[in-house]
């Protein structure tokens, strides 16, 4: 069947423009509904990166990509897709004219694009980037005449087109005619915006919205409507090792070893949510199953902050967490739980919320001269498969949220951002270990699940990708 | 068995107080006849106003009740009657003018709307009553009436309000008017006009007048019959010329022995060092001249009173005086030094000798007060008066001095009457042993009885301790009694200034004249022709008086 | 000689603290208001010390209790919270925040406000101009935008929220007080303070406070509830109070999301809130009229019936 | 009037005045818009050159200086998130709020008028108790926690009206409904206090004695006198409601500007609340300029 649906979000988008996609409230909205990517990572079958502009790619002796681009497509504007547009819409993502957000993905290389053709686009890049094709899978592409500056109406090659946006209370999409691809199902997609999820979980089950990808838990109580979905959200605390007593690896391994993780699950954090053992969750290149989950073993941790005691570690020194308010469900009960079984085995913890700007100024270097001991719970985000858009920011030297500095680290991380294939595999893997097991980097606590709600008249299951990217296309109507 | 239009049979009334339960009304009856006027006459808080809001239903209870007795109006017990038809007995059959004009009067709504809406609320069609209300108004002698109906409140003057109460209450013809003190907040010349008026209309429309006073003049002037009420019970009753030449009860006989104006005039002596002295004082209101240069001299121990029409600028001098206003221009010398150009610091000290009374006992007093925080104020603001253990006995001497008890003490203003509480102030005057006093219509409140007392405790301070005292009236004979020198002001300027025996026996300007013809005596036999003498031009001086 | 006194016999009035307690017992409510006030007063003194810790001690297995489980200690009659902490223990330790807030703010307004009110109408025309425009401003500033901005930049502490919520309530009071004075101050018991020699200040605390001090309560009962419930709306808002520290703003504001399957967590903080406005209101009308000369007979003639 | 109106206009322009320059420099105190706008993972270059783009990196005094210079010339700057001109957005957000604020509070007025009224009429009595009883818990009553409560009620279990939005009459429904109680509990109270000392003033008696019914003693001649307390209340509550309804906003997903100075603050947009701080400052201003006219309507003493 078709028809139009109605999808109720938590907030409304502030633009709808192509280049801020990966940002989650546009990109929800508009990525691969109207604007496309040369590729496509598919994570509801598994089957890895996908065409989807491009219509095959190969990697050159040199190190270089060679895009073969799909033929007969038109934007929605009605001009012609063609190699000229790909090589713009870089342009305009790297210019500095805006501030559009993928640019952050291509920092660090040097990225040289030729147009072979019309259907032909080759990307030099310097160093050899192994992932750059899973890159693209992030990179929109806006027709040529788009201008720098942002725009709030975007023209993309998408299955869809905005029909109508009225600021604070809709936003229309609808299906297109002249789409290259297949016709989806849903005719019509009207966004309604609500931040409260209480509001939106009684909205599908009032009829006025048929889909709220996120509703809260305790809202997600009929099965027939409600699922839950594996949200690539990775919850954590990050030790700054600059800091005694956190500057002991002992007292940092007596922080995890005092969490009783289990017993969050089914009750502050869903049942579903999977205990983090990496900083990336399971179907990420790399994700090594051989890597444990701290023990819940109070004693023992109490055993360890006696150890350090004993060699004159500054164990009485109060350690502060410091969360961001509302940053996930339960975030104040949860870590109010924390702290207390922290303080069980002995240690000294305050707990301070703060707000987003202000929990930057803590997350991300430089850091503050003077501070205490730290622990800063964030939840990150890596839905891309590949743990190279985490790795670097949050564990090398030289990375922005990293709250150490460890050659070995480094060097791992380094090697395995230019590997390929198997070895970046197992590159990966070795990060991962040693990050947990021996530098006892942060203490890590679960892989979020997200609720969402669809109306029985639809066929949809969400996906880990569902987050970030709402795929009309893959929504059946019943 | 109708055969008084009203009769009120053994009605009492009490309030639940603080200190128990007040009878503020004996078991009083009395009646009235059509076309008759009876005169309830008493002093303050003998139970004159409650027993009237007793007929009209005005009693708030509680905390009043209204404990035994019946009202008949042609036979009917009002007290008893169904709500509905009770609400229908006011204004059509009895209608009421109350003492203070300004504050019954709504102050949101034309006059024009509130005359028309006592006769709409009967019955009568809106257009219809506002013709009425038209003729009604032009018939009490409001000038300009078509302009006066759209008019409020605030822009009339004491007298033109009181005659719109009046009109107010003649709407619909009433059988019974109820006048509670209608001239005691008007000046002589308009209080003459008032009751004129009244007399007029009773002769027209037939209607039986109760009239309320404490002013025996009044009662001459007007009554056929009186009542005299003491605490609360009536002690008498006869005709006017019964009571006036042949009092029964002490009380009366009290009461009309004390009726100003029969004693001796005052005979000032020699004039030396005068204690101040006024000199060409001016003050203006935007543009609008209250005071036209004033000029005088003012011995220790003497007493000036000012008298003049209502707006004449006769408290606007006072206020300039103890420069609660400052004027624009003008001296003003206390034992030499210019009351104008005090700093505030002198003035403090200057303050214990300069004090003042002011006309309205129930506004000047603070009435979260007792009765001793408000005359012990004084010796806190200035401590060096009396050490505060002697606070007590002080006030006590001075309440028994203005004739009230020491047990007052720990009252509030609100519990008293309004004599009471010009006694309360005199007191707290008093207490800072001033040089100078400053009465303005400081006993134009009381009744006789008590006025006759306080100007003679008055005297007796001015002889005693030498206090003198500008003393700012519209009573004439209380004046001849009092005073040693006059002062006539009309409209900001000084028109005559002379001894009491100059101005009352010789009075030279017409003005002057017109106001001592205005006054009343309280002989009946005296009263023959008094209002026709009144003089066209003083009874038609009606100058608006100062908005809220 | 002496005048005829015109009064009744005159019996001596009871001394204040009897008179005022007699008055209480003739007000069936105020009383009751009363002694409710006085039980979240002590508890707020002695709860924290007292169960503290049991109002913090997680139990994460026992959570969202229901309420009226009689087989459990008294603390748990309430039902326990999302963490497992009994209710009842939490509402007692949340008393003294939410009390030092709520009082804190509007002691802190009230006085303030009412301070620069008398001055604004008692002095020169000038200094009343400055302090109505600052009103002006603070009234036109939206009152949860100068809270958001001012613990951004103070930081979200008990203290700053009180400062910050009293910042926002000041211009009501000021704007009360100071239209007040301009009336009384002409009145005549003004005038003869004047004349009297009564210093400005007497005169502003002594003959014009007293008088304004009636409506002034009354606006500050009201406002007691205000605060509590912006408070808790900043919690909503994620910039209030933070945990661990709690109120009863704060517990409703978390027991929100809860409402459909736990309504006790936020329903019994609630609770708290609106007994607790409720009784200052019933108190403070009480107290209008006890301290009115005018109008107290209302209460003495209920006293003189019961006793 | 109008010297009186343009008096009051300038007084409000020294206001505003410093509204503005306070909220400019407060807001730029609460942190860099930057971190906010950006990913975490953004590179410092990113983070520079999003300041320079927008001219954050000035000296504070230049941007202040910058800023009156534009808005002198009527230009209120863009929105840092929206891309659009900051006073386009608030404009559109401001006109739900008028439009939710002037049916609430005429709603809100009419009621607590006609409760508060008979309640002082009869004061002690069953309906006085009552309605100051059911007046004072609505002035307690979280107001998310009511709009929730609502929602589950009459969206939910009874399925009579819609959750929320703006669609139609009815979606206005629960809103009004949720705003009404908290100011209708407040005046109600205003309402019966200034009426019982209007009831008992001596031209109350004068009407008494002219035979005039309860109802037109109510309602036309102490109600009048009683109103001026009355109006100041409710402006102060409208202009709570111009200010915006943040947590009526948020959760009936209403675009009010409340919601928007909100956000628009959270996100360091800092354009976008200085023109939602002078649009509703305005308002403010024109409401207390009727209030002031309504002043001089029903008082003919004020209009000298
Ligand atoms: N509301 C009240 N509460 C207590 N006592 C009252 C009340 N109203 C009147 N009284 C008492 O009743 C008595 C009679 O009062 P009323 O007003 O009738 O006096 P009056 O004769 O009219 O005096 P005045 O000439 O001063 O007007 C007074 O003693 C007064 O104290
Ligand atoms: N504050 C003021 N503003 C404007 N006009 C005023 C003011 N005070 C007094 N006046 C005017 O000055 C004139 C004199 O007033 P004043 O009060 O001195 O009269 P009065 O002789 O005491 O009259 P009464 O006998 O009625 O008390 C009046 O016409 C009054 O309207
Ligand atoms: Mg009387
Ligand atoms: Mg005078």
């Amino acid at each position: 069947a078709s028809g139009p649906v109605k999808i109720v979000l938590p907030e409304e988008a502030d633009l709808l423009e192509p280049c801020m996609a990966t940002r989650s409230n546009i990109g929800r909205i508009i990525m691969q509904n109207v604007s496309e990517t040369l590729t496509e990572l598919d994570v509801r079958e598994g089957k890895g990166l996908m065409p989807r502009l491009a219509e095959s790619w190969e990697q050159k002796e040199d190190g270089s990509w060679r895009f073969n681009l799909r033929t007969g497509v038109k934007f929605s504007d009605g001009t012609d897709f063609n190699a000229k547009d790909v090589k713009y819409s870089f342009d305009r993502v790297m210019s500095d004219k805006n501030a559009c957000e993928s640019r952050r993905y291509f920092g660090g290389m040097n990225i040289k694009i030729d147009v072979v053709d019309d259907t032909t686009v080759d990307f030099t890049v310097d160093p050899v980037q192994p992932i750059l094709p899973l890159l693209l899978s992030l990179l929109t592409i806006v027709p040529e005449e788009t201008p720098m500056e942002f725009v709030r109406e975007p023209v993309g090659t998408g299955p869809y087109k905005l029909t109508d946006w009225t600021p604070g209370q809709q936003i229309v999409l609808s299906a297109r005619d002249d789409y290259w691809g297949e016709k989806p199902e849903v005719t019509e997609a009207t966004y309604l915006f609500r931040a409260d999820p209480a509001v939106r979980a009684a909205m599908v089950q009032t009829g006025e919205a048929d889909l709220s990808p996120s509703i809260s838990q305790t809202e997600a109580t009929n099965p027939a409507t409600d699922f839950s979905y594996l949200d690539s959200e990775t919850v954590y605390l990050r030790i700054d090792h600059n800091i005694e007593p956190l500057n002991d690896v002992r007292i940092r391994r007596a922080l995890n070893l005092a969490i009783d993780r289990e017993a969050f699950l089914g009750t502050l954090v869903p049942d579903s949510a999977v205990l983090a053992t990496a900083i990336v969750p399971p179907p990420t290149l790399g994700w090594n199953p051989d890597v444990k989950v701290f023990p819940y073993d109070p004693e023992q941790a109490k055993k360890l902050i006696e150890e350090a005691k004993a060699d004159g570690v500054k164990v009485d020194t109060p350690i502060t967490i410091i969360a961001r308010t509302a940053n996930f469900p339960n975030v104040t009960e949860i870590m109010e739980a924390i702290q207390a079984q922290l303080q069980e085995v002995g240690l000294k913890v305050e707990l301070k919320f703060v707000e987003v700007a202000e929990h930057e100024v803590y997350y991300s270097k430089p850091f503050k001269e003077g501070r205490g001991p730290q622990l800063v719970a964030a939840m990150h985000d890596n839905s891309k498969g590949d743990p190279s858009f985490s790795m670097f920011f949050k564990y090398d030297s030289e990375g922005t949220q990293s709250g150490f500095s460890d050659p070995k680290v480094d060097d791992l991380i380094a090697r395995a951002s230019a590997a390929v294939g198997d070895e970046r595999a197992k590159l990966w893997s070795e990060v991962i270990a040693y990050v947990h097991d021996e530098v006892v980097a942060d203490v890590l606590l679960f892989h979020m699940v997200g609720f969402s709600r669809v109306s029985e008249r639809l066929d949809f299951k969400p996906t880990m990708a569902t987050n970030s990217m709402l795929q009309l296309s893959e929504i059946k109507i019943k | 068995m109708a055969e008084h239009l009203l009769e009120v049979r053994n009605l009492s009334v009490e309030f639940h107080t603080a200190a128990g339960v007040v009878h503020a009304v004996k078991s009083i009856s009395y009646h009235l006849d059509k076309g008759e006027t009876l005169a309830i006459l008493g002093e303050s808080g003998s139970g004159k106003s409650v027993s009237s809001s007793a007929i009209m239903n005005l009693i708030d209870m509680p905390p009043g009740r209204i404990s035994s007795g019946e009202i008949l109006l042609d036979g009917r017990d009002l007290l008893t009657m169904p709500a509905e038809e009770r609400r229908e007995v006011n204004g059509r059959r009895v209608a009421m003018i109350f003492q203070d004009p300004l504050s019954h009067l709504n102050p949101v709504y034309s006059v024009g709307w509130q005359i028309s809406e006592a006769m709409t609320t009967h019955g009568l069609a809106g257009s219809k009553a506002r013709e009425e209300a038209l003729r009604l108004l032009r018939r009490v002698g409001i000038p300009e009436p078509e302009r006066a109906m759209r008019k409020y409140p605030h822009e009339f003057s004491g007298g033109q309000r009181q005659r719109v109460m009046i009109a107010m209450a003649l709407a619909l013809r009433p059988d019974l008017l109820i006048a509670d003190e209608p001239t005691t907040a008007l000046d002589v010349t308009v209080q003459a006009e008032v009751l004129k008026l009244l007399k007029e209309l009773q002769r027209e429309t037939g209607m039986a007048v109760l009239i309320i006073t404490h002013d025996l003049g009044v009662v001459s002037e007007i009554a056929d019959r009186v009542v005299v009420m003491e605490k609360g019970a009536i002690v008498e009753a006869g005709t006017v010329r019964e009571i006036y030449k042949n009092p029964q009860h002490p009380y009366t006989q009290k009461l009309i022995a004390a009726a100003p104006g029969k004693g001796a005039m005052h005979e000032p002596g020699a004039r030396a060092e005068p204690l101040l002295s006024v000199r060409d004082v001016r003050k203006t209101y935007g543009s609008f001249e209250a005071l036209k240069g004033i000029s005088f001299d003012l011995m220790p121990g003497e007493t000036m009173a000012v008298v003049g029409e209502s707006g004449s600028g006769k408290s606007t001098l006072a206020r300039a005086l103890l420069r609660l206003d400052e004027p624009d221009s003008g001296t003003a010398l206390w034992k030499g030094r210019d009351l104008f150009a005090l700093s505030p610091a002198e003035l403090y000290k200057l303050r214990r000798d300069l004090q003042m009374v002011f006309q309205d006992p129930t506004q000047s007093l603070n009435p979260r007060m007792t009765v001793y925080q408000l005359i012990s104020e004084a010796w806190v603001i200035h401590p060096d008066i009396l050490p505060k253990a002697k606070w007590r006995e002080r006030v006590a001497e001075l309440l028994v001095q203005v004739g009230l008890s020491a047990e007052h003490m720990s009252r509030y203003p609100h519990q008293f009457s309004g004599g009471q509480r010009q006694r309360i102030a005199i007191a707290r005057a008093l207490a800072l042993e001033p040089q100078l006093i400053i009465c303005d219509e400081a006993v134009s409140a009381l009744d006789v009885s008590v006025q006759a007392q306080v100007i003679e405790l008055l005297d007796r301070l001015r002889r005693e301790m030498g206090i003198a005292f500008i003393f700012i009236a519209h009573d004439l004979p209380v004046v001849r009694d009092f005073a040693d020198y006059v002062m006539v002001m009309q409209q900001g300027e000084v028109v005559e200034l002379g001894t009491v025996r100059e101005v009352f026996d010789t009075p030279r300007q017409a003005y002057t004249r017109a106001l001592l013809a205005a006054s009343l005596s309280p002989d009946p036999d005296a009263k023959a022709g008094h209002l026709a003498s009144v003089p066209a031009e003083a009874a038609d001086i009606l100058i608006p008086k100062r908005s809220h | 000689m002496t005048l005829a006194s015109t009064d009744n016999v005159i019996v001596a009035e009871p001394s204040f603290p009897v008179r005022m307690m007699r008055m209480l017992l003739a007000d069936k409510f105020a009383l009751c208001a009363a002694i409710f006030l006085l039980v979240i007063l002590t508890i707020a003194i002695i709860g924290p010390p007292w169960l503290g810790d049991l109002a913090t001690k997680q139990n994460l297995r026992g959570r969202n209790l229901p309420p009226f489980d009689w087989t459990r200690t008294w603390v748990w009659w309430m039902g326990a919270d999302a963490l497992g902490r009994p209710l009842f223990a939490r509402i007692i330790v949340a008393a003294q925040n939410t009390l030092m807030v709520a009082a804190g703010a509007v002691i802190l307004s009230s006085v303030i406000g009412t301070v620069l009110g008398l001055i604004a109408g008692f002095s020169s025309p000038r200094m009343s101009q400055i302090i109505m425009r600052l009103a002006d401003v603070i009234m036109s500033f939206p009152s949860l935008l100068i809270a958001v901005i001012v613990l951004y930049v103070l930081g979200s502490s008990i203290l700053n929220l009180m400062l910050v919520l009293a910042i926002t309530r000041i211009p009501v009071y000021l704007r009360t007080t100071r239209a007040e004075v301009l009336e009384i101050r002409e009145r005549m018991f003004v005038q003869a303070a004047r004349v009297m020699g009564a210093s400005s200040k007497r005169i502003l605390f002594r003959h014009i406070l007293p008088v304004v001090l009636p409506t002034l309560t009354t606006l500050a009962t009201l406002d007691f509830a205000y605060v509590m419930l912006a408070e808790s709306a900043l919690s909503f808002l994620g910039i209030g109070i933070q945990p661990p520290e709690i109120t009863w703003g704060l517990m409703i504001s978390q027991g929100r999301q809860y409402l459909t399957n736990a309504w006790w967590l936020s329903f019994w903080p609630g609770l708290a809130i609106i007994l607790t406005t409720m009784s200052l209101n019933l108190l403070s009308n009480w107290m209008r009229i006890a301290l009115d000369p005018v109008q107290r007979w209302r209460l003495e003639m209920k006293g003189g019936k019961n006793g | 009037m109008l010297r009186f109106i343009r008096q009051r206009a300038l007084a409000s322009l020294i206001s505003l005045i410093g509204l503005i320059v306070m909220v400019f420099f407060l807001s730029r105190m609460t942190g860099d818009p930057a971190a906010l706008f950006l990913p975490v993972e953004a590179s410092a270059e990113m983070k520079e050159q999003f300041r320079e783009l927008h001219g954050l990196n000035d000296p504070i005094l230049v941007q202040f200086a910058r800023y009156v210079g534009d808005v002198v010339t009527g230009d209120l700057g863009e929105s840092l998130r929206k891309a659009r001109p900051a006073l386009d957005v608030v404009l559109e957000a401001f006109t739900w709020t008028l439009w939710l604020a002037v049916i609430t509070m005429t709603l809100v007025t009419g009621a607590a008028i006609v409760v508060g009224s008979l309640g002082a009429f009869r004061s002690g009595g069953f309906f006085d108790r009552l309605s100051s009883m059911v007046s004072l818990i609505g002035a307690s009553v979280p107001d998310f926690w009511l709009a929730i409560v609502a929602i589950v009620i009459f969206s939910i279990n009874f399925a009579i009206l819609p959750t929320s939005g703006t669609g139609s009459v009815v979606h206005w429904i629960l809103p009004i409904a949720v705003l009404f109680v908290r100011p209708f509990g407040i005046i109600v109270q205003v309402v019966r206090g200034s009426m019982v000392s209007a009831l008992s003033s001596a031209y109350v008696k004068t009407a008494r004695a002219k035979g005039v019914k309860s109802g037109p003693i109510i309602f036309i001649h102490a109600l009048r006198n009683a109103m001026l307390p009355v109006i100041t209340v409710v402006g102060d509550q409208a202009a709570s409601l111009l200010n915006g309804a943040v947590v009526v906003e948020t959760i009936f997903g209403f675009p009010g500007v409340g919601k928007l100075m909100i956000d628009s603050i959270l996100q360091r947009d800092f354009n976008v609340v200085l023109a939602a701080i002078l649009v509703t400052a305005i308002a403010i201003f024109l409401m207390n300029v009727l209030i002031d006219l309504a002043y001089a309507l029903l008082d003919p003493r004020i209009r000298h």
